[in-house]
């Protein structure tokens, strides 16, 4: 008899328990009209890069309104941290975004390094503006392959990742990883770049802009491309702002900020290169900007090469980091836009407390303003021309 | 000898003969002469089969190498000599892959749909001249046939779309609803362009019409580029392969479809695109016409001519948005389709 | 503008109970009820016009939960952080996102990883995590799979 | 309507532009690479898997069990186990070093605190595998032969050094 209770408890606790697993729902079903429906885009869906959720209300092809659910791979990466010891944590930024990992590395570098108080070396400095613009052509060279796929032409995404080979070879050369370099440490570098960089990167500079030419030819400027984009998804410079969206898809709503520029960390005071900006803030101009962007980061590559001074890639570090207390926040402009690190030291050789703005994360949180009222189709375009990389999301 | 040069030269009066021949030996076995007819039919029946399958078997292999030339890959090339035998493979592969039956789809819709999005494919091979004479049955409504009979894919799609029971699936099937009938219409138009200057829907007329190389695309080159956008659109390949965007649809129609069900989908969409090209080589570049090779050859390379620039296409463009689809058809083909039908008939009358 | 500048500024219109200077930025810590008045003021009279990031420090020892607002203006390149120290058992704190709304997912995230409430939330459901975690973040969560650093 | 025949003649032009570019590639070189056939040409300082290679000079790994990797390992990925002497009191050389692969991020870090260059990231990047115990390795028991161009830039490290 009592064994039976038993039995019949667990069951209703195992209800209970289910019951609370489910999420909920954000529109209500009885509340939909007759017209309207749900469509579920995601966790798996061909064009979400990603585990990521898109619930639709639909009225026909139409958006109504629009949930992002994401979450699915929330790695915990801010908690581990607190348990690792400051340069354990290099890697785990790459992890964050493996499209551009470098200026991730970068970011949390600089952030250490100011807590540190430590100068790197000029050398060090060239070296490591040279990874990041490599490290953002890479990024760019992906976007414009997948966004290729997500609209339809399944040509670019071949000729893209030609060049990008080129670029992560180089770049492999230098660090030892293709995706996840883990490139940098506190204070610079631990090997000097490889023979044949200088060549490779020559040889990559001289052709790669007639590349880009090719590419916006074949989609950038295709009719059937720009008809698609302009005029959908427009993001105002007021939204934009309000909702801290940064990179690429700020300056495409006509505001000339780049963190490069209105904020420069590293030497990038030292180069000459323009701050690329649409107008209209559709999706077409995202598009333009990260392809113009891709040209300004040839223009940065090559006064870099040219400029490289010789000289020590390292800092004199010392052996065991252990930064006074305080507490630091340093931002780079990433592929994707702002991407910063607020660590709290308390004095010992691990983090209080490390947080990582990522870009991706309020750039997604806009898509419901600019994705309502456009078709189904609009609402792929819209979410690649936002250059979203979901594990940053769900760090 | 001589009769082999005919055969492939001028098949139509050989088989003639053949027939005939065979009706009088029949006749003289005293048996019913319909039932000839019928065993006829069943060996044509049996011969277009092996064309379609035969020539889907290419037709994807050289989609796949022609897409690797653009992409500056190599495209298959393990399974057999230059991987000739790839589609062999894939076809091996989806017969004998478990045929998944969602629990909560339509069964009658679902499982018919494959079938009604393949026949028609099938039944347009009747009216197609293959050389001089070479053709199962030509009708004196040939060209209408041929319309009739394709505008029946859409049941298809929408029954597949239906009873997938999956809203990836319905979004996709009701998109090629739309799309279909919508490109119906400019199809006609330049269809009915070209049947002015022949004067005859019968499609033996129309390859006769052409000859001694005046053929009608140089009078119909408006008509001939309106045809292969709007023959594009019918058979639902990128650019318009709205119904099954795979970026937004995850695979539109045939989500749900696996094995043999689908490998019908796959068949049917490259027996289609022939089938269009074929068309098109024989309204516009003049069907089997042409010196020294025999007809059937010059059929095959105009058709492929058609079929390359379709696939060039293809894999050049992005997909088009589906509201500028009905634009593009409502504001643009249809109008110059219809511009062009009016200069025709003007032309007609004055020359 | 330098430190002092926005402390003063600052200082004129609002209570500021503590200030500090940490790496050339100011850190203001303000009251509670006070935070939409100050955010609203820095965004609008002092163009501090990008909400970098709101997050939260979990302070056992004061047992207090520490909740960090980081502005940034794009026009005077100025940072300024605003804290707040909420109480650790029940902390709770008006909403920011009608002034920005980025802080929206932000504070969502924040409210799930340190069990906190925003008042006035649009949207107080989980943004990343699944039901069943509570504050991980917090300094005294712990999971069985957590393997501790080896003593050196 | 002179917008319209515009509208038409530039999206033809654009369309055309796009046909030539993927015209121009057909008579481009395929840039692929047989993979199982053809290897790729990998760099100096790839990171493939950890292996502990035997010296030549002294047909012996140079491990002595400092314990430097295992404490800058971020995942805890290695463990090692010193030699105990017949005295009682351990000696500089590794019995054993557990090397798990499954959790290993590939980050270099072990390799960069060695002070004694015994252990590298290997060129091996075919490291996939049906079953996870084979993920956990024993580098002293494998004895490893480092091949190829990573020879050189290794024995140069602690050549140096000595």
């Amino acid at each position: 008899m009592k064994a039976k209770k038993v039995v019949k408890d667990q069951k209703t606790n195992k209800k209970e328990k289910t019951e609370n697993m489910t999420i909920k729902a954000p529109f209500e079903l009885e509340k939909l009209s007759n017209d309207e429906y749900i469509l579920n885009m995601g966790p798996q869906h061909p064009s979400t890069h990603g585990v990521l959720r898109i619930i639709l209300k639909l009225d026909g092809e139409v958006v109504k309104d629009l949930y992002a659910d994401v979450g699915y791979i929330h790695s915990s990466v801010e908690k581990m941290c607190e348990n690792k010891k400051y340069e354990m944590i290099m890697p785990y930024t790459d992890r964050l975004d493996y499209l551009s990992a470098v200026n991730y590395n970068w970011a949390y570098a600089l952030a250490v390094e100011k807590l540190m108080g430590i100068t790197i070396p000029e050398r060090a400095e060239y070296i490591r503006v040279m990874l990041a613009e490599l490290n953002r052509i890479m990024s760019h060279l992906l976007w414009y392959s997948a966004y290729g796929m997500d609209v339809g032409a399944l040509t670019p995404i071949m000729y893209a990742f030609r060049e990008r080979e080129e670029v992560i070879d180089m770049i492999e050369g230098m660090t030892g990883g293709r995706l996840t370099h883990n490139a940098f440490r506190f204070g610079g570098f631990k090997n000097d770049l490889q023979k044949g960089f200088m060549d490779s990167l020559k040889k990559f500079i001289g052709h790669f802009n007639d590349k880009i030419d090719e590419y916006e030819a074949l989609l950038i400027n295709n009719v059937i491309l720009t008809a698609r984009t302009k005029g959908v998804g427009i993001l105002s410079k007021e939204t934009a702002m309000s909702y801290g969206v940064t990179g690429p898809s700020l300056r495409g709503s006509d505001c000339a900020i780049d963190l490069r520029k209105t904020a420069p960390y590293s030497i990038y005071d030292k180069f000459d290169f323009k701050v690329c900006t649409g107008k209209n803030g559709d999706t077409w101009d995202r598009l333009k900007v990260r392809m113009d962007e891709m040209r300004e980061s040839t223009k940065i590559l090559k006064q870099a090469m040219e400029g490289i001074p010789a000289g020590d890639i390292m800092a004199k570090v010392p052996k065991i980091i252990k930064p006074a207390p305080g507490e630091v926040y340093t931002k780079v402009e990433s592929a994707r836009g702002e991407f910063g690190v607020y660590i709290i030291s308390d004095g010992t050789d691990k983090p209080y407390r490390i947080k990582f703005r990522s870009p991706s994360f309020s750039n997604l949180s806009v898509l419901k303003e600019i994705a309502i009222g456009s078709k189904i189709a609009d609402v792929v375009a819209i979410m690649g021309s936002l250059d979203l990389v979901i594990p940053e999301i769900d760090r | 000898m001589e009769l082999i040069k005919e055969l492939f030269y001028n098949s139509g009066k050989p088989l003639g003969e053949l027939y005939t021949w065979a009706h009088g030996i029949w006749a003289g076995w005293g048996a019913p002469p319909f039932l000839l007819d019928l065993i006829f039919q069943i060996i044509i029946g049996v011969a277009v089969a092996l064309v379609v399958v035969l020539n889907a078997l290419w037709i994807i292999y050289y989609d796949r190498k022609l897409s690797a030339l653009m992409q500056i890959r190599k495209g298959p090339n393990r399974v057999g000599p230059l991987g000739l035998l790839q589609t062999i493979a894939d076809t091996v592969k989806l017969m004998i892959k478990e045929d998944i039956n969602p629990k909560a789809i339509d069964v009658l819709s679902f499982w018919v749909a494959p079938l009604i999005i393949f026949v028609p494919t099938f039944a347009v091979f009747l009216v197609l001249p293959f050389g001089k004479g070479l053709i199962p049955a030509d009708l004196n409504i040939g060209i209408l046939y041929v319309i009739a009979i394709t505008g029946l894919t859409v049941i298809g799609i929408l029954a597949a779309g239906w009873g997938s029971n999956n809203k990836y699936s319905l979004i996709g099937g009701l998109r090629s609803a739309a799309q279909i009938v919508s490109y119906e219409i400019p199809m006609m138009l330049v269809i009915l362009s070209v049947v002015l200057l022949s004067g005859s829907m019968k499609m033996s007329d129309i390859v006769a019409a052409q000859a001694n190389y005046k053929w009608f695309v140089i009078p119909q080159i408006i008509g001939f580029i309106v045809f292969l956008i709007v023959g594009n659109a019918e058979i639902n390949r990128a650019p318009f392969d709205l119904p099954e965007a795979e970026s937004e649809l995850v695979a539109g129609f045939n989500t749900e479809y696996s094995a043999m069900k689908f490998a019908f989908f796959y068949l049917a969409e490259y027996t289609n695109l022939f089938l269009t090209s074929a068309i098109g080589a024989t309204l516009f570049l003049g069907g089997w016409e042409g010196p020294f090779l025999p007809p059937i050859v010059w059929f095959f390379i105009k058709t492929y001519f058609v079929v390359t620039i379709l696939m060039w296409i293809r894999w050049t463009f992005p997909r088009i948005r589906v509201d500028h689809l009905m634009e593009f058809s409502w504001k643009y083909m249809l109008p110059i389709a219809l511009l062009n039908l009016v200069i025709t008939a003007i032309v007609i009358k004055l020359v | 503008m330098n430190f002092t500048e926005i402390l003063d500024k600052l200082k004129a219109g609002h209570e500021v109970l503590e200030s500090k200077e940490d790496l050339g930025v100011l850190n203001a810590w303000v009251a509670p009820k006070k935070i939409r008045d100050v955010i609203g003021f820095l965004k609008d009279d002092m163009h501090f016009n990008q909400l970098s990031f709101v997050t939260a420090v979990d302070l056992p020892i004061t047992n207090n939960i520490e909740v960090v607002y980081r502005l940034f203006s794009y026009e005077t390149k100025d940072n300024v952080v605003i804290k707040v120290k909420l109480d650790r058992v029940k902390p709770e704190i008006e909403t920011i996102t009608g002034i920005f709304a980025t802080a929206n997912w932000h504070e969502r995230e924040t409210a799930e990883m340190f069990g906190m409430k925003f008042i006035n939330h649009p949207d107080p459901n989980k943004l990343l995590l699944p039901d069943g975690i509570e504050a991980p973040l917090r300094k005294d969560f712990t999971c069985a799979d957590m393997v501790p650093l080896p003593k050196a | 309507m002179i917008k319209y025949i515009a509208d038409i003649i530039k999206g033809i032009i654009s369309l055309m532009e796009g046909l030539m570019v993927t015209l121009k590639h057909v008579f481009r070189k395929p840039i692929t690479l047989q993979y199982p056939e053809q290897r790729p040409d990998i760099s100096l300082r790839f990171r493939g898997r950890l292996v502990m290679p035997v010296d030549p000079a002294t047909t012996n790994n140079r491990c002595t069990a400092c314990m430097l990797c295992i404490r800058a390992c971020p995942n805890h990925s290695i463990d090692c186990e010193k030699l105990i002497g017949e005295d009682g009191k351990p000696k500089p050389k590794a019995v054993s070093y557990t090397y798990n692969m499954g959790s290993c991020i590939y980050c270099n870090l072990c390799v960069e605190s060695c002070a004694f260059a015994a252990i590298i990231m290997s060129d091996e990047y075919e490291t996939g595998t049906e079953n996870k115990a084979s993920l956990t390795l024993d580098l002293v028991a494998e004895k490893y032969e480092l091949k190829g161009k990573k020879v050189a830039w290794w024995t140069s490290k602690f050549k140096t050094e000595e």
